[in-house]
Protein backbone atom coordinates (compact mmCIF):
# COMPACT_ATOMS: atom_id res chain seq x y z
CA UNK A 1 0.00 0.00 0.00
CA UNK A 2 0.96 3.58 -1.18
CA UNK A 3 0.70 6.08 1.26
CA UNK A 4 1.16 10.21 0.55
CA UNK A 5 1.05 13.12 3.07
CA UNK A 6 0.48 16.09 2.30
CA UNK A 7 1.01 19.99 3.29
CA UNK A 8 1.85 19.88 7.26
CA UNK A 9 1.31 16.44 7.74
CA UNK A 10 3.94 15.80 4.78
CA UNK A 11 6.31 17.75 7.14
CA UNK A 12 5.86 16.70 10.41
CA UNK A 13 6.05 12.56 9.56
CA UNK A 14 9.41 13.62 7.37
CA UNK A 15 8.16 12.09 4.19
CA UNK A 16 6.11 12.64 1.05
CA UNK A 17 4.99 8.57 0.52
CA UNK A 18 6.15 5.26 1.88
CA UNK A 19 5.39 2.22 0.86
CA UNK A 20 3.49 -0.18 3.64
CA UNK A 21 2.41 -3.58 4.41
CA UNK A 22 -0.34 -3.04 7.45
CA UNK A 23 -1.38 -6.71 9.29
CA UNK A 24 -4.74 -7.57 8.87
CA UNK A 25 -6.79 -6.11 11.32
CA UNK A 26 -5.64 -2.39 9.94
CA UNK A 27 -9.29 -2.05 8.64
CA UNK A 28 -9.83 1.88 8.25
CA UNK A 29 -7.97 4.41 7.45
CA UNK A 30 -8.09 5.30 11.46
CA UNK A 31 -6.61 1.83 11.91
CA UNK A 32 -3.97 2.76 9.79
CA UNK A 33 -2.97 5.74 11.70
CA UNK A 34 -2.90 4.18 14.90
CA UNK A 35 -0.38 1.34 13.42
CA UNK A 36 1.63 3.57 11.93
CA UNK A 37 1.77 5.72 15.27
CA UNK A 38 2.68 2.83 17.38
CA UNK A 39 6.25 2.64 16.56
CA UNK A 40 6.98 6.34 14.87
CA UNK A 41 7.20 9.59 17.25
CA UNK A 42 7.05 11.33 13.74
CA UNK A 43 3.62 9.56 12.95
CA UNK A 44 2.54 10.14 16.07
CA UNK A 45 2.75 13.65 16.18
CA UNK A 46 1.09 14.20 12.67
CA UNK A 47 -1.62 11.92 13.89
CA UNK A 48 -2.08 13.24 17.09
CA UNK A 49 -5.33 15.13 16.39
CA UNK A 50 -7.99 13.24 14.20
CA UNK A 51 -10.12 16.29 13.52
CA UNK A 52 -7.49 18.12 11.51
CA UNK A 53 -6.75 14.96 9.15
CA UNK A 54 -8.61 14.41 6.06
CA UNK A 55 -7.82 10.80 3.98
CA UNK A 56 -8.25 9.50 0.45
CA UNK A 57 -8.18 6.32 -0.53
CA UNK A 58 -7.27 5.54 -4.27
CA UNK A 59 -7.81 9.10 -4.80
CA UNK A 60 -11.94 9.28 -3.26
CA UNK A 61 -12.06 11.48 -0.32
CA UNK A 62 -13.58 9.56 2.61
CA UNK A 63 -13.82 9.49 6.68
CA UNK A 64 -11.43 8.22 8.56
CA UNK A 65 -13.64 5.36 9.15
CA UNK A 66 -13.46 4.20 5.77
CA UNK A 67 -12.16 0.62 4.83
CA UNK A 68 -8.51 0.15 3.24
CA UNK A 69 -9.23 -3.14 2.36
CA UNK A 70 -7.25 -3.71 -0.93
CA UNK A 71 -6.86 0.05 -1.39
CA UNK A 72 -3.43 0.70 -3.70
CA UNK A 73 -3.09 4.40 -2.17
CA UNK A 74 -4.12 6.36 1.02
CA UNK A 75 -3.33 9.80 1.42
CA UNK A 76 -3.54 11.67 4.85
CA UNK A 77 -3.46 15.34 4.55
CA UNK A 78 -4.75 18.39 6.32
CA UNK A 79 -8.39 20.05 5.65
CA UNK A 80 -8.25 21.85 2.22
CA UNK A 81 -7.20 25.44 1.33
CA UNK A 82 -6.96 25.87 -2.32
CA UNK A 83 -8.61 28.77 -4.62
CA UNK B 1 -15.72 22.22 -23.16
CA UNK B 2 -14.24 21.61 -20.31
CA UNK B 3 -10.52 22.95 -19.73
CA UNK B 4 -9.01 22.25 -16.58
CA UNK B 5 -5.02 23.57 -15.98
CA UNK B 6 -2.72 22.66 -13.04
CA UNK B 7 0.73 24.24 -13.45
CA UNK B 8 3.20 26.63 -11.86
CA UNK B 9 3.20 29.06 -15.16
CA UNK B 10 1.25 32.45 -14.11
CA UNK B 11 -2.21 32.34 -15.46
CA UNK B 12 -3.32 34.07 -19.07
CA UNK B 13 -6.86 35.82 -18.19
CA UNK B 14 -6.70 36.73 -22.44
CA UNK B 15 -6.40 33.23 -23.76
CA UNK B 16 -8.55 31.51 -21.03
CA UNK B 17 -11.57 33.97 -21.73
CA UNK B 18 -10.98 33.89 -25.38
CA UNK B 19 -11.84 30.02 -25.37
CA UNK B 20 -14.46 30.41 -22.83
CA UNK B 21 -16.18 32.39 -24.95
CA UNK B 22 -15.31 30.55 -28.61
CA UNK B 23 -18.32 28.09 -28.02
CA UNK B 24 -20.52 30.95 -28.58
CA UNK B 25 -21.84 31.75 -25.66
CA UNK B 26 -24.12 35.16 -24.93
CA UNK B 27 -22.26 34.85 -21.43
CA UNK B 28 -19.70 34.56 -19.60
CA UNK B 29 -18.68 34.53 -15.59
CA UNK B 30 -14.99 34.29 -14.74
CA UNK B 31 -13.66 34.27 -10.63
CA UNK B 32 -9.54 35.30 -10.00
CA UNK B 33 -8.40 34.65 -6.75
CA UNK B 34 -5.45 36.46 -6.48
CA UNK B 35 -1.96 36.29 -3.40
CA UNK B 36 -3.19 39.20 -1.47
CA UNK B 37 -0.71 41.75 -0.28
CA UNK B 38 -2.40 43.60 2.50
CA UNK B 39 -1.49 41.28 5.29
CA UNK B 40 2.05 40.89 4.76
CA UNK B 41 2.35 38.22 2.13
CA UNK B 42 5.63 37.82 0.85
CA UNK B 43 5.01 34.85 -0.88
CA UNK B 44 2.44 32.06 -1.34
CA UNK B 45 3.20 28.11 -1.87
CA UNK B 46 0.68 25.86 -3.49
CA UNK B 47 1.05 22.42 -2.66
CA UNK B 48 -1.50 19.55 -4.56
CA UNK B 49 -1.88 16.05 -4.63
CA UNK B 50 -1.37 15.19 -8.79
CA UNK B 51 -3.74 13.07 -10.30
CA UNK B 52 -6.50 13.19 -7.50
CA UNK B 53 -6.47 17.12 -7.91
CA UNK B 54 -7.08 17.19 -11.99
CA UNK B 55 -9.84 14.47 -11.19
CA UNK B 56 -11.64 16.51 -8.58
CA UNK B 57 -11.35 19.63 -10.80
CA UNK B 58 -12.72 17.94 -13.60
CA UNK B 59 -15.96 16.78 -12.40
CA UNK B 60 -16.50 19.72 -10.51
CA UNK B 61 -16.67 21.14 -14.14
CA UNK B 62 -18.80 18.23 -15.18
CA UNK B 63 -21.36 18.68 -12.47
CA UNK B 64 -21.52 22.35 -13.56
CA UNK B 65 -21.92 21.36 -17.07
CA UNK B 66 -24.74 19.33 -16.55
CA UNK B 67 -26.41 21.55 -13.65
CA UNK B 68 -26.57 24.88 -15.77
CA UNK B 69 -26.20 23.36 -19.27
CA UNK B 70 -22.91 25.20 -19.75
CA UNK B 71 -21.62 26.09 -23.11
CA UNK B 72 -17.99 25.75 -21.47
CA UNK B 73 -16.39 25.67 -17.86
CA UNK B 74 -12.95 26.31 -17.18
CA UNK B 75 -10.76 25.78 -14.03
CA UNK B 76 -6.85 27.12 -13.82
CA UNK B 77 -5.41 26.70 -10.62
CA UNK B 78 -1.61 28.00 -10.21
CA UNK B 79 1.14 25.50 -8.16
CA UNK B 80 4.27 25.91 -6.70
CA UNK B 81 5.52 29.53 -5.28
CA UNK B 82 3.97 32.42 -6.12
CA UNK B 83 4.02 36.36 -4.97
CA UNK B 84 2.08 39.00 -4.11
CA UNK B 85 -0.47 39.97 -6.78
CA UNK B 86 -0.04 37.37 -8.72
CA UNK B 87 -3.18 35.47 -9.61
CA UNK B 88 -3.82 32.04 -7.87
CA UNK B 89 -7.04 30.51 -9.57
CA UNK B 90 -9.21 31.32 -12.20
CA UNK B 91 -12.30 30.15 -12.95
CA UNK B 92 -14.74 30.71 -15.90
CA UNK B 93 -18.28 29.68 -16.98
CA UNK B 94 -20.00 30.30 -20.15
CA UNK B 95 -23.85 29.71 -21.13
CA UNK B 96 -26.83 31.22 -23.40
CA UNK B 97 -27.76 33.36 -20.48
CA UNK B 98 -26.26 35.41 -17.76
CA UNK B 99 -27.84 33.56 -14.65
CA UNK B 100 -26.85 30.04 -15.75
CA UNK B 101 -23.08 31.88 -16.05
CA UNK B 102 -22.86 33.62 -13.00
CA UNK B 103 -24.68 30.81 -10.60
CA UNK B 104 -22.29 28.17 -12.45
CA UNK B 105 -18.85 30.36 -11.76
CA UNK B 106 -20.18 30.76 -8.03
CA UNK B 107 -20.41 27.55 -7.76
CA UNK B 108 -17.16 26.31 -8.97
CA UNK B 109 -15.20 28.42 -6.93
CA UNK B 110 -17.11 27.87 -3.73
CA UNK B 111 -16.71 23.75 -4.29
CA UNK B 112 -13.35 23.93 -5.42
CA UNK B 113 -12.39 25.72 -2.10
CA UNK B 114 -14.28 22.43 -0.20
CA UNK B 115 -13.49 19.63 -2.94
CA UNK B 116 -10.14 20.07 -4.49
CA UNK B 117 -6.81 19.18 -2.62
CA UNK B 118 -4.63 22.12 -2.91
CA UNK B 119 -2.56 23.66 0.21
CA UNK B 120 -1.71 26.73 0.86
CA UNK B 121 1.80 28.00 2.66
CA UNK B 122 2.31 31.68 3.13
CA UNK B 123 5.76 32.61 3.76
CA UNK B 124 5.92 36.49 6.21
CA UNK B 125 9.13 38.05 6.97
CA UNK B 126 10.61 34.70 6.21
CA UNK B 127 8.09 32.80 8.05
CA UNK B 128 6.33 30.16 6.56
CA UNK B 129 2.81 29.00 8.11
CA UNK B 130 0.37 26.29 6.51
CA UNK B 131 -3.18 28.38 5.96
CA UNK B 132 -5.85 27.01 8.13
CA UNK B 133 -8.88 26.18 6.23
CA UNK B 134 -12.02 28.70 6.66
CA UNK B 135 -15.14 27.33 8.48
CA UNK B 136 -17.15 29.87 5.88
CA UNK B 137 -16.15 27.70 2.81
CA UNK B 138 -17.83 24.22 4.05
CA UNK B 139 -21.31 26.59 4.27
CA UNK B 140 -20.57 27.99 0.59
CA UNK B 141 -19.94 25.02 -0.60
CA UNK B 142 -23.07 23.94 1.19
CA UNK B 143 -25.51 25.95 0.06
CA UNK B 144 -25.19 24.24 -3.76
CA UNK B 145 -26.01 20.87 -2.37
CA UNK B 146 -29.53 19.49 -4.05
CA UNK C 1 -11.44 52.60 -7.81
CA UNK C 2 -14.34 53.38 -10.28
CA UNK C 3 -13.84 52.73 -13.89
CA UNK C 4 -16.92 53.25 -16.62
CA UNK C 5 -16.24 53.39 -20.32
CA UNK C 6 -19.18 53.87 -22.89
CA UNK C 7 -17.56 53.37 -26.72
CA UNK C 8 -17.59 51.83 -29.92
CA UNK C 9 -14.25 50.37 -29.36
CA UNK C 10 -13.97 46.42 -28.83
CA UNK C 11 -13.29 45.84 -25.18
CA UNK C 12 -9.85 44.34 -24.02
CA UNK C 13 -11.10 41.91 -21.39
CA UNK C 14 -6.92 41.62 -20.72
CA UNK C 15 -6.60 45.33 -19.60
CA UNK C 16 -9.56 46.03 -18.13
CA UNK C 17 -8.72 42.70 -15.64
CA UNK C 18 -5.35 44.27 -14.70
CA UNK C 19 -7.11 47.43 -13.98
CA UNK C 20 -9.46 45.69 -11.81
CA UNK C 21 -6.68 43.54 -9.90
CA UNK C 22 -4.59 46.85 -9.39
CA UNK C 23 -6.52 47.70 -6.14
CA UNK C 24 -4.39 44.93 -4.14
CA UNK C 25 -7.54 42.60 -3.90
CA UNK C 26 -8.30 39.16 -3.26
CA UNK C 27 -11.11 38.17 -5.34
CA UNK C 28 -12.15 39.71 -8.51
CA UNK C 29 -15.38 38.35 -10.28
CA UNK C 30 -16.41 39.56 -13.78
CA UNK C 31 -19.32 38.87 -16.08
CA UNK C 32 -19.04 39.33 -20.38
CA UNK C 33 -21.95 39.85 -22.42
CA UNK C 34 -21.41 38.42 -26.12
CA UNK C 35 -23.34 38.61 -29.49
CA UNK C 36 -25.00 35.50 -29.73
CA UNK C 37 -24.13 33.70 -32.94
CA UNK C 38 -26.85 31.20 -32.38
CA UNK C 39 -30.22 32.77 -33.52
CA UNK C 40 -28.94 34.20 -36.47
CA UNK C 41 -27.94 37.60 -35.49
CA UNK C 42 -25.64 39.20 -37.91
CA UNK C 43 -25.02 42.51 -36.97
CA UNK C 44 -26.30 44.05 -33.18
CA UNK C 45 -26.62 48.04 -32.96
CA UNK C 46 -26.12 49.73 -29.30
CA UNK C 47 -27.94 52.87 -29.22
CA UNK C 48 -27.32 54.63 -26.00
CA UNK C 49 -28.72 58.28 -24.25
CA UNK C 50 -24.89 60.20 -24.07
CA UNK C 51 -24.14 61.61 -20.52
CA UNK C 52 -27.64 59.80 -18.99
CA UNK C 53 -25.53 56.75 -19.66
CA UNK C 54 -22.13 57.35 -18.14
CA UNK C 55 -24.26 59.16 -14.84
CA UNK C 56 -26.48 56.05 -14.58
CA UNK C 57 -22.88 53.40 -14.65
CA UNK C 58 -21.22 56.18 -12.59
CA UNK C 59 -24.24 55.55 -9.71
CA UNK C 60 -24.33 51.74 -9.51
CA UNK C 61 -20.98 51.18 -9.39
CA UNK C 62 -20.53 53.57 -6.54
CA UNK C 63 -23.91 51.74 -5.41
CA UNK C 64 -21.80 48.65 -5.25
CA UNK C 65 -18.76 50.15 -4.02
CA UNK C 66 -20.71 50.90 -0.84
CA UNK C 67 -22.75 47.82 -0.58
CA UNK C 68 -19.88 45.57 -0.73
CA UNK C 69 -16.65 47.47 0.67
CA UNK C 70 -15.17 46.42 -3.42
CA UNK C 71 -11.51 48.28 -4.04
CA UNK C 72 -12.81 48.31 -7.89
CA UNK C 73 -16.02 47.99 -9.86
CA UNK C 74 -15.38 48.46 -13.65
CA UNK C 75 -18.36 48.88 -16.30
CA UNK C 76 -17.11 48.76 -20.00
CA UNK C 77 -20.07 48.55 -22.68
CA UNK C 78 -19.52 48.92 -26.25
CA UNK C 79 -22.19 51.15 -28.30
CA UNK C 80 -22.27 51.45 -32.10
CA UNK C 81 -22.48 48.42 -34.49
CA UNK C 82 -20.58 44.97 -33.66
CA UNK C 83 -20.85 41.19 -34.69
CA UNK C 84 -21.71 37.74 -33.76
CA UNK C 85 -19.34 36.56 -31.10
CA UNK C 86 -17.70 40.63 -29.76
CA UNK C 87 -18.37 41.44 -26.43
CA UNK C 88 -21.08 43.94 -25.59
CA UNK C 89 -20.29 44.57 -21.83
CA UNK C 90 -17.96 43.89 -19.47
CA UNK C 91 -18.27 44.53 -15.63
CA UNK C 92 -15.84 43.53 -12.84
CA UNK C 93 -15.91 43.61 -9.28
CA UNK C 94 -12.43 43.53 -6.79
CA UNK C 95 -12.92 42.97 -3.11
CA UNK C 96 -11.07 41.28 -0.49
CA UNK C 97 -12.80 38.24 -0.48
CA UNK C 98 -14.63 36.14 -2.98
CA UNK C 99 -18.51 36.30 -1.71
CA UNK C 100 -18.41 40.08 -2.01
CA UNK C 101 -16.70 40.15 -5.54
CA UNK C 102 -19.53 37.55 -6.92
CA UNK C 103 -22.23 39.04 -5.56
CA UNK C 104 -21.10 42.89 -6.45
CA UNK C 105 -20.83 41.56 -10.16
CA UNK C 106 -23.97 40.16 -10.31
CA UNK C 107 -25.52 43.31 -8.95
CA UNK C 108 -23.54 44.83 -11.56
CA UNK C 109 -24.81 43.24 -14.79
CA UNK C 110 -28.57 42.64 -13.25
CA UNK C 111 -28.76 46.17 -12.69
CA UNK C 112 -27.09 47.54 -15.68
CA UNK C 113 -29.53 45.33 -17.46
CA UNK C 114 -32.99 47.41 -16.13
CA UNK C 115 -31.41 50.73 -15.30
CA UNK C 116 -28.48 52.11 -18.09
CA UNK C 117 -30.29 53.73 -21.00
CA UNK C 118 -29.18 51.40 -23.95
CA UNK C 119 -31.22 50.11 -26.38
CA UNK C 120 -30.67 46.56 -28.75
CA UNK C 121 -31.31 46.44 -32.62
CA UNK C 122 -30.13 43.20 -33.95
CA UNK C 123 -29.83 42.83 -37.60
CA UNK C 124 -30.86 39.52 -39.18
CA UNK C 125 -31.20 38.46 -42.94
CA UNK C 126 -30.73 41.99 -43.22
CA UNK C 127 -33.83 43.11 -41.48
CA UNK C 128 -33.56 45.21 -38.30
CA UNK C 129 -35.47 44.66 -35.18
CA UNK C 130 -35.56 46.41 -31.89
CA UNK C 131 -35.00 44.08 -28.96
CA UNK C 132 -37.79 43.84 -26.42
CA UNK C 133 -37.32 44.26 -23.07
CA UNK C 134 -37.46 40.69 -20.81
CA UNK C 135 -39.85 40.17 -17.59
CA UNK C 136 -37.00 38.51 -16.28
CA UNK C 137 -34.64 41.18 -16.00
CA UNK C 138 -36.76 43.41 -14.22
CA UNK C 139 -37.37 40.25 -11.28
CA UNK C 140 -33.64 39.84 -11.16
CA UNK C 141 -32.89 43.53 -11.25
CA UNK C 142 -35.54 43.26 -8.02
CA UNK C 143 -34.02 40.76 -5.90
CA UNK C 144 -30.98 43.59 -5.08
CA UNK C 145 -33.47 45.92 -3.41
CA UNK C 146 -32.81 45.97 -0.30
CA UNK D 1 -37.34 72.55 -23.93
CA UNK D 2 -35.11 69.84 -25.45
CA UNK D 3 -37.13 66.67 -25.96
CA UNK D 4 -34.91 63.51 -27.13
CA UNK D 5 -35.86 60.11 -28.48
CA UNK D 6 -34.20 56.76 -28.44
CA UNK D 7 -34.10 53.64 -30.59
CA UNK D 8 -38.18 52.86 -32.20
CA UNK D 9 -39.36 56.20 -30.65
CA UNK D 10 -36.55 58.18 -32.48
CA UNK D 11 -37.79 55.90 -35.74
CA UNK D 12 -41.27 56.30 -35.38
CA UNK D 13 -41.43 60.46 -34.92
CA UNK D 14 -38.61 60.57 -37.48
CA UNK D 15 -35.89 62.99 -35.41
CA UNK D 16 -33.74 62.86 -32.76
CA UNK D 17 -34.48 65.83 -30.65
CA UNK D 18 -36.26 68.53 -30.84
CA UNK D 19 -36.81 72.03 -29.23
CA UNK D 20 -40.20 72.91 -27.57
CA UNK D 21 -42.00 75.28 -25.67
CA UNK D 22 -45.06 73.50 -24.36
CA UNK D 23 -48.00 75.52 -23.21
CA UNK D 24 -48.98 76.48 -19.59
CA UNK D 25 -51.47 73.10 -19.18
CA UNK D 26 -48.61 70.85 -19.68
CA UNK D 27 -47.79 69.69 -16.33
CA UNK D 28 -46.35 66.15 -16.66
CA UNK D 29 -44.64 63.70 -19.38
CA UNK D 30 -48.34 62.61 -20.30
CA UNK D 31 -49.49 65.58 -20.96
CA UNK D 32 -46.53 66.60 -22.97
CA UNK D 33 -46.78 63.01 -25.14
CA UNK D 34 -50.74 64.58 -25.40
CA UNK D 35 -49.80 67.71 -26.72
CA UNK D 36 -46.77 66.34 -29.45
CA UNK D 37 -49.74 63.87 -30.71
CA UNK D 38 -52.51 66.29 -31.40
CA UNK D 39 -50.64 68.09 -34.35
CA UNK D 40 -48.35 65.13 -35.69
CA UNK D 41 -49.09 61.91 -37.05
CA UNK D 42 -45.99 60.39 -36.50
CA UNK D 43 -45.79 61.66 -32.78
CA UNK D 44 -49.29 60.27 -32.29
CA UNK D 45 -48.14 56.39 -33.65
CA UNK D 46 -44.75 56.72 -31.48
CA UNK D 47 -46.84 57.95 -28.40
CA UNK D 48 -50.08 55.52 -29.03
CA UNK D 49 -49.10 52.41 -26.57
CA UNK D 50 -48.21 54.42 -23.22
CA UNK D 51 -47.30 50.98 -22.08
CA UNK D 52 -44.45 50.79 -24.09
CA UNK D 53 -42.40 54.01 -22.90
CA UNK D 54 -40.09 55.15 -20.49
CA UNK D 55 -39.09 58.44 -19.71
CA UNK D 56 -36.37 60.64 -18.06
CA UNK D 57 -36.95 64.44 -16.81
CA UNK D 58 -33.50 66.43 -16.88
CA UNK D 59 -31.55 63.01 -16.92
CA UNK D 60 -33.77 61.32 -13.87
CA UNK D 61 -35.45 58.07 -14.95
CA UNK D 62 -39.23 58.97 -13.98
CA UNK D 63 -43.15 57.75 -14.87
CA UNK D 64 -45.16 59.25 -17.13
CA UNK D 65 -46.88 61.35 -14.40
CA UNK D 66 -44.02 63.28 -13.07
CA UNK D 67 -44.28 66.44 -13.74
CA UNK D 68 -42.25 68.41 -16.35
CA UNK D 69 -42.18 72.08 -14.84
CA UNK D 70 -39.13 73.81 -15.54
CA UNK D 71 -37.40 70.69 -17.29
CA UNK D 72 -34.47 71.73 -19.50
CA UNK D 73 -34.23 68.15 -21.32
CA UNK D 74 -36.89 65.37 -21.39
CA UNK D 75 -36.35 61.76 -23.09
CA UNK D 76 -38.85 59.87 -24.34
CA UNK D 77 -37.82 56.06 -25.09
CA UNK D 78 -38.69 52.08 -24.61
CA UNK D 79 -37.84 50.40 -22.01
CA UNK D 80 -34.19 49.83 -21.66
CA UNK D 81 -32.23 46.52 -23.19
CA UNK D 82 -28.74 46.92 -22.73
CA UNK D 83 -26.15 44.61 -21.42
Amino acid sequence: MELLYFAWVRETVGLGHQQVTPPDHVATVADLLDWLAADSDAHRAAFADRARLRAAVDQQFLPLDASVAGAREVAIFPPVTGG
Amino acid sequence: MIRIRVEPAPIDVAAEMALAEAGEAGAVATFTGLVRADDGVETLELEHYPGATQAALHALAEQAMGRWGLHAATVVHRVGPMRAGERIVFVAAAAAHRAAALDACAYLIDRLKTDAPFWKREVRAGVATWVEARQGDEAAAARWSI
